[in-house]
């Protein structure tokens, strides 16, 4: 099943990368074009003449734009993110801990949104014009019109403050007074995250539904379609087997939408759960003004993007033998 | 295009000829999409949104600067302590006053805010749709009709790129820098949005220009701009309406988590805002009648726009 | 059929080719990947004279569209001429390309894709009249449109004029599509597959259609079809392409009641007739049609072709060269190795045995292929020379060692054709062209050809 | 005896205003053993529906309004130890099995016919292009459908036999691992043939089996077609508008318009004693390419839409030879032999015979001479729309 040429690889990875070149550049212009100072933004009132001249060495402020840019490149291509104003600490070291935090929420979200998803999708597409199909989907879209915050609002209202059965904020149990294990961290964890994995995937899962849908009606007027109901097969095996496993190649495409999706969705819901991640950072580093964390945090969630794009292209032609990349036809 | 003068010459009965057809086209057209009930619902709702938009004072009992148990402005006198105490107000149906839903922490009644507000959302759906339709329907047909130049490599590679952003935090960091006004926060919300239209447009243009159609103007002698705006664009052009109220459904909703997350223009009436508001003033749990009406008042204008352009989608399906 | 030879022709094809690009993206190129082109009409050398019908058949894939195509300037051709009433048609200025529009038109295929959905007959119809300027006011437009609609058997015209294509019936559309070609008053039509997707009982009528016109109107066309019994129908001239060549040219009743290139052959003797019954003739070609993208050396069609020539020095029949042949042929492309080899027996016997095969109808192929579903042949009742039959033992038993390489040098030396060596020139012959080496030396190999005129041959094509 | 027999077999499409089409409307026919029976027609005369509906394939508004399919063939919970349907089956009323252990496919639930499916009638879909699933082996396809009907069967065995197939079509067994997009045309369309005699059905519809192929692969497909019948006797029902195609693989044929068969007996006969309007003008109006100077006509306007169709005949409004009788009634079949040989109208009850469906069959003579006539085409007002 090795359909992708090492070649194929190589020229996406050199397109990737230079995305996020183009980004970057992006960025500083961005940053640079801020009204008032650049370094005005970072400077707190408290500090001493020492720290901002130390500041502008670190930011290079007194050497020329272009020398500037060419730092900014470098540096953050060594993985030199500056110094963080607000936390006092190197950047690097923040976006370390708080990195692997949002990927968990955001891969558990990505995850089942894009099971449930098509799944549905695939029910309302086979089905489509029937009753069924036209409640589902309009409730559907009804969810997709939710505010995310609203919606993880009404939840804790229920699930906490009425239920009082799962927790509203936080990563950990603020005064444990349970033992320290693996387990128990684990269990812990996955005690605070259920909440607002829920508020998450309740919209989620729409977008890969949104995509599943008609290319599944498409699917079903194709002629290996009718020759797999000609066969002989159970209308299930000719659905999951047959339609839906087609249906699902364009989802793939899809998904970088639907992953945009989950981004601003996971921003919004960090920010209401309080989950320590790069979502929450994100919002709290451009309201302090904190342009280090910030830019350093888009970064990172810019790279997350293409990374992510480039394993739905290799999923992609997993998914479709048709596509050999690398060659020829 | 110099070509289209002739039509000048002709007489009125032949425009009513000329015309007849396609309001016939048109009828045709509502008849299928009125077979959709969300079509049909999502208009009914965006007609008194509209309607709240454009005359708010007709359905809300009163305005916004009217605030509990001192009526409306000119205020003179002010809000005793245990007046205060009973503030946000549950809804009350004339004792001690008149508010179906109830009042916010400020006394302000949250059935005449859900109303006014109507105008603000409605005002970024429409203009984000709008702007990223013009950015990305024109883009599109270009990079489609020119298909496989380098005029299309540009633009796809730009698209590329702009896909790179996160959406979010691109939109986070440009209004803090732009600064926070309503204007600011649609050119941001369109600068993201126009993409996928911009790529649907270009994929329709694509096998458009293959059609035989377009080939048999090029050989009558079209010129580009003339298979563009007559022969390309009035059939991408139900497409893009798809798009554009998707989009501005989805800059409904943006809108108003940018306000959750602090960054709205509070000088102006929103939904967002109304939810911003009782989540810093930490009445979430306590005034049902505050969080829940804007919120579906955002969920339904949201939904509307969706219903709207799913239904319409399933006409311009020319598979069906 | 003889044409007066003091006509000029009106449409001049020279030296025609026209290759289509694989898109390159900037990063491919970046990469060096090389572009391979679909050589979709490369070499196409034909005159149109003026009240001809001109017939263009051939499989699918085979240039017939894109020739078309690059007649009404739809495509730039790569290379080679088109002169039009004498004017080269690549190069043209502005107002001599306005006068060609008006002077050119084309007919397409499908009725269903070439009306735009979203304009009325009457906006159709007008459409190349607005464009060129032609007729002045509205009135004066529209009583024009109403008289082509007329004369294409829309009648009365007022109740089209309005109409949507979705509205009309198949065959209406393509009316439409014929009025909106005629309405400039054109000299030359391109048309193709007109009636392909049209009902048989309504195909007649549009075909009558056609004729009708091409008197009224003093038109010339150019008819595209895969189909050949419309060709015989409809056409003077007759040519026959085979990726992106034209293989044979002539008038239509020659050429399909004597053919003389072996694919002309093979696609008539393929065609199913009402009357023929059981007396038809199957097609003796092998294989399918390859890849445009990477088209067979020499002449095109000598890997299926029935007639292929053997090397001057083939001691043995004609029959067991093209076996041979394709022996060869499967080799090269890996379809015969060491797998394939038969446990019963000698593995180098059976692989010969297969290898000898033929992918051909029933009718042409030996006793033992019929019995065994056409998988093994004898090799010992062909009429193979010595020295071949010892390459081909040569060449099985290195396929057994697992080396296609030498497999396919073994065989190089005796099983070699003029046929893949070089391109053929499409020749006079009797009536017509025929680009085969059958035909291209009066002395050799076959003899097929009588009194041709040898003098022509001189210079190999080679391209 | 019969392998099918379709009794007075009508389907219906709904239509969102309420309407019906009638697709097909009182067909009769019937398929022998090892024959090859063709329905041959324009697009919309309903062949290609009434071909689906015998194993419930029609789109989803489609539906069988009446009639009669019987196929010699039983359910497997349905059969004894001989493959027979059981006493107890046949004298049950609820079961539609007969004495003589056919069964009525028509009244067959949707669980039932596909079991029926593939194993006794397989089908050659219209466009075999893209009938094979691109996501899956081409021999994997195949082996799909020997291990729904012959669930005791190992996979290798299956696998095994697929790769005969393919060899037995003339694709090299190897490409068994191949996807369709590696195939050529011509090979997609014998894969596909392969795979309908997977599981060694009695009866194998081909609707348009040589459409979309160019003609010198369309040959050696009708070649193929033939050569299977004649090895495993299997009785093949081809659907096709192509009147020469027909002609030449056909034993038999029914010629439909509007939804009604119009005439129907052995090929030889309708070609040679044509003996109704429509096909006489269906002769008319093709070209052929052995004929020098030949003059086509072609039927003037176009076929009906079918919806709600009236009572009288289908062919009426385009039939030069219509009368007033025509306006009242879609005529019955009648006897073509008897026709000839006395000039007599008589219906006919034998659905072998050589039949058509005209009133004016006792003036046949009369009309066989007028048709070949081009002013009998043309010299009528026929309204266009």
């Amino acid at each position: 099943m090795t359909r992708i040429s090492g070649k194929y690889l190589a020229k996406r990875i050199v397109v990737s990368y230079l995305t996020l070149l183009v980004i970057m550049s992006l960025l500083f212009v961005l940053l640079r074009s801020m009204p008032g100072s650049f370094i005005t933004s970072m400077i707190s009132s408290g500090m001493t003449n020492e720290q901002i001249q130390q500041i502008r060495e670190t930011w290079g402020l007194n050497e020329p734009l272009w020398r500037q840019y060419i730092d900014f490149m470098i540096n953050y291509q060594t993985g030199n993110f500056g110094r963080s104003p607000t936390y006092n600490a190197p950047v690097a070291d923040l976006m370390i801990r708080r990195m692997p935090r949002t990927l968990v929420l955001f891969g558990a979200t990505f995850l089942i949104g894009f099971i449930i998803g098509p799944l549905v999708g695939m029910y309302l597409g086979w089905w489509r014009g029937s009753k069924k199909d036209k409640s589902i989907f309009s409730t559907s879209l009804l969810l997709y019109s939710m505010p995310s915050f609203w919606i993880s609002w009404l939840f804790i209202w229920v699930f906490n403050y009425e239920l009082g059965w799962l927790p509203s904020a936080y990563m950990f149990t603020q005064f444990p007074e349970f033992q320290w294990t693996a387990f128990t961290v684990m269990r812990d964890v996955l005690y605070h995250i259920a909440l607002p994995i829920m508020s998450l995937t309740f919209i989620g899962w729409v977008g890969s539904m949104l995509i599943m849908r008609p290319t599944m009606n498409q699917v079903t007027d194709e002629g290996y379609v009718f020759l797999a109901h000609a066969k002989g097969l159970s209308e299930r095996t000719v659905m999951i087997k047959h339609a839906a496993r087609n249906a699902l190649i364009p989802v793939a495409t899809g998904a970088v939408v639907g992953l945009a999706f989950l981004i601003d969705g996971s921003i919004i819901i960090e920010n209401v759960f309080n989950w320590p991640g790069m979502g929450q950072i994100i919002v709290t580093s451009v309201l302090n003004r904190d342009f280090p964390v910030a830019q350093a945090t888009f970064f990172l969630l810019a790279v997350l993007v293409v990374i992510m794009r480039l394993v739905t292209d290799v999923v992609y032609t997993y998914l479709d033998p048709r596509i050999k990349f690398g060659e020829g036809e | 295009m110099a070509t289209g003068q002739g039509d000048t010459e002709s007489d009125g009965e032949s425009y009513t000829r000329r015309w007849e057809p396609r309001l016939e086209r048109l009828k045709r057209g509502w008849s299928r999409y009125s077979e959709h009930n969300i079509g049909i619902l999502g208009l009914v709702i965006l007609g008194i949104f509209s309607l709240w938009a454009v005359v708010p004072g007709v359905f809300a009992p009163h305005s916004t600067d009217w605030v509990a148990y001192l009526g409306e402005p000119p205020i003179e006198s002010r809000l005793t302590a245990e007046q205060v105490r009973s503030l946000p107000h549950p809804p009350a149906f004339g004792d001690p006053f008149f508010a179906p839903l109830g009042t916010n922490a400020n006394g302000n009644g949250i059935l005449s805010l859900v109303i006014y507000s109507a105008s603000n959302a409605m005002y970024i759906g429409l203009a984000a749709g709008l702007l990223s339709s013009l950015v990305g329907v024109p883009l599109g047909l270009i990079s489609g009709f020119y298909g496989d130049t380098w005029i299309d490599e540009a633009i796809q590679r730009f698209v590329d790129i702009m896909y790179g952003l996160p959406f979010l935090p691109f939109l986070i960091v440009l209004v803090a820098i732009r600064g926070i006004t309503t204007t600011n926060i649609i050119i941001g919300i369109a600068v993201t949005s126009w993409l996928n239209n911009c790529i649907t447009i270009r994929g329709e243009t694509l096998s458009l220009k293959e059609r035989s159609y377009v080939e048999s103007a090029k050989v009558a002698g079209a010129s580009d701009t003339r298979i563009i705006f007559r022969h390309i664009m009035p059939n991408v052009l139900p497409i893009s309406f798809v798009f554009l109220a998707q989009d501005a459904a989805g800059a409904v909703i943006t809108q108003a988590s940018l306000a959750y997350l602090g960054l709205a223009d509070f000088t102006a009436n929103s939904w967002g805002i109304m939810l911003e508001n009782i989540k810093s003033q930490g009445y979430i749990f306590d005034a049902w009648w505050w969080l829940l009406p804007p919120g579906i008042a955002l969920m339904l204008m949201a939904a509307s726009f969706y219903f709207i352009g799913f239904s319409m989608e399933d006409v311009t399906n020319p598979q069906r | 059929m003889d044409r007066p030879d003091d006509r000029e022709p009106l449409v001049e094809i020279e030296g025609l080719r026209k290759l289509f690009d694989q898109s390159q993206g900037i990063v491919d190129t970046v990469l060096g990947r090389e572009p391979q082109p679909v050589r979709a009409v490369d070499g196409v050398s034909l005159d149109i004279y003026p009240g001809d019908t001109v017939g263009i058949a051939g499989e699918s894939g085979c240039g017939k569209t894109t020739l078309g195509k690059l007649l009404v300037k739809l495509y730039e051709p790569t290379e080679g001429t088109i002169r039009f009433d004498g004017d080269d048609v690549t190069d043209m200025t502005r107002e001599d390309e306005r006068q060609f529009r008006k002077r050119v038109q084309m007919i397409f295929q499908d009725p269903f894709e070439s009306l735009n959905p979203r304009m009325t007959v009457y906006d159709t119809v007008s459409e190349p009249l607005k464009i060129n300027e032609m007729v002045d006011g509205y009135d004066e437009r529209r009583s024009r449109v109403k008289q082509v609609l007329e004369d294409v058997g829309l009648g009365p015209a007022e109740v089209y004029l309005d109409a949507f294509p979705d509205e009309l019936s198949g065959g209406e559309r393509q009316r439409v599509a014929i009025a909106r070609a005629l309405v400039v008053d054109p000299d030359f039509v391109v048309c193709d597959e007109p009636v392909s997707m049209l009902d048989v009982s309504i195909r007649a009528g549009v075909l009558n259609l056609m004729q009708d016109l091409q008197d009224e109107y003093d038109l010339t066309y150019l008819f595209i079809s895969h189909d050949l019994s419309l060709i015989r129908y409809m056409c003077d001239r007759a040519g026959i392409m085979y990726l992106g060549n034209m293989v044979e040219q002539g008038p239509t009743d020659d050429v399909i009641d004597d053919p003389k290139h072996p694919y002309t052959e093979a696609l008539f003797d393929a065609v199913p007739d009402v009357e023929l019954g059981d007396d038809r003739r199957r097609a003796n070609a092998t294989g399918e049609v390859p890849s445009p993208r990477n088209p067979p050396s020499g002449c095109r069609y000598h890997p299926r072709c029935a007639h292929i020539i053997p090397p001057e020095d083939w001691g043995g029949s004609q029959a067991a060269f093209r076996r041979a042949f394709q022996f060869k042929l499967k080799v090269q492309r890996g379809e015969l190795d060491a797998e394939a080899a038969s446990d019963d027996g000698d593995p180098v016997e059976s692989l010969v045995e297969q290898g000898l095969t033929l992918d051909v109808p029933e009718e042409y192929r030996s006793e033992r292929e019929i019995e065994t579903g056409g998988h093994r042949t004898d090799a010992a009742s062909l009429d193979l020379p010595s020295d071949a039959r010892t390459a081909l033992d040569e060449a099985a038993e290195a396929l057994l060692d697992g080396d296609q390489d030498a497999a396919v040098a073994a065989l190089d030396e005796v099983v070699t054709t003029p046929c893949a060596s070089r391109k053929p020139r499409p020749l006079p012959s009797g009536t017509r062209e025929v680009a085969c080496h059958r035909y291209e030396d009066g002395d050799a190999n076959t003899g097929a050809i009588g009194g041709s005129n040898g003098g022509l041959n001189a210079a190999p094509a080679e391209d | 005896m019969t392998l099918l027999e379709v009794n007075d077999l009508s389907i219906r499409y709904a239509v969102d205003d309420g309407s019906a089409v009638h697709a097909s409307d009182d067909v009769n026919f019937s398929v022998e053993p090892g024959e090859t029976y063709g329905l041959v027609g324009e697009s919309g005369c309903g062949k290609t529906t009434l071909a689906k509906s015998l194993v419930h394939l029609l789109d989803d508004n489609g539906y069988i309004e009446d009639g009669e399919v019987w196929f010699e063939t039983t359910l497997p919970q349905w059969a004894d130890e001989n493959g027979d349907p059981k006493q107890s089956v046949i004298d049950d009323p609820d079961k539609p099995v007969r004495a003589d252990g056919k069964t009525d496919l028509a009244q067959l639930n949707s669980k039932q016919i596909r079991d029926i499916r593939w194993r006794d009638i397989a089908i050659i879909p219209q466009s075999a292009m893209n009938a094979l699933n691109p996501v899956y082996k081409v021999g994997d396809q195949i082996v799909e459908a020997i291990l729904r009907h012959e669930p005791e069967t190992t996979a290798e065995e299956a696998h095994e036999r697929a790769r005969d197939l393919l060899e037995r079509v003339g694709i090299e067994p190897d490409r068994a691992d191949d996807y369709a997009h590696q195939f050529s045309g011509g090979m997609k369309q014998r894969a596909v043939i392969a795979m309908a005699m997977a599981c060694g059905p009695d009866l194998l519809i081909a609707d348009e089996p040589t459409t979309a192929l160019d003609v010198i692969i369309q040959d050696r497909i009708l070649e193929e077609l033939e050569a299977l019948q004649e090895e495993f006797g299997v009785s093949i029902l081809v659907i096709s508008h192509d009147i020469s195609v027909m002609a030449e693989i056909c034993d038999r044929m029914a010629v439909m318009y509007g939804g009604k068969v119009m005439e129907s007996g052995r090929t030889e006969e309708i070609f040679d004693a044509t003996a109704n309007p429509y096909t006489l003008g269906l002769k008319n109006s093709f070209p052929t390419i052995t004929s020098k100077d030949q003059d086509l006509v072609s039927i003037p306007g176009t076929p009906p839409t079918l919806r709600d169709p009236d009572e009288g005949c289908r062919f009426r409004e385009r039939c030069p030879f219509a009368v007033e009788e025509c306006h009242a009634a879609h005529p019955p079949m009648y006897d073509v032999a008897t026709a000839d040989a006395e000039g007599r109208a008589v219906e006919s009850t034998d659905r072998r015979a050589h039949t058509t469906a005209c009133y004016r069959i006792d003036e046949l003579e009369q009309i066989r001479t007028d048709a070949i006539n081009e002013s009998t085409w043309t010299d009528q007002t026929i309204e266009s729309r």
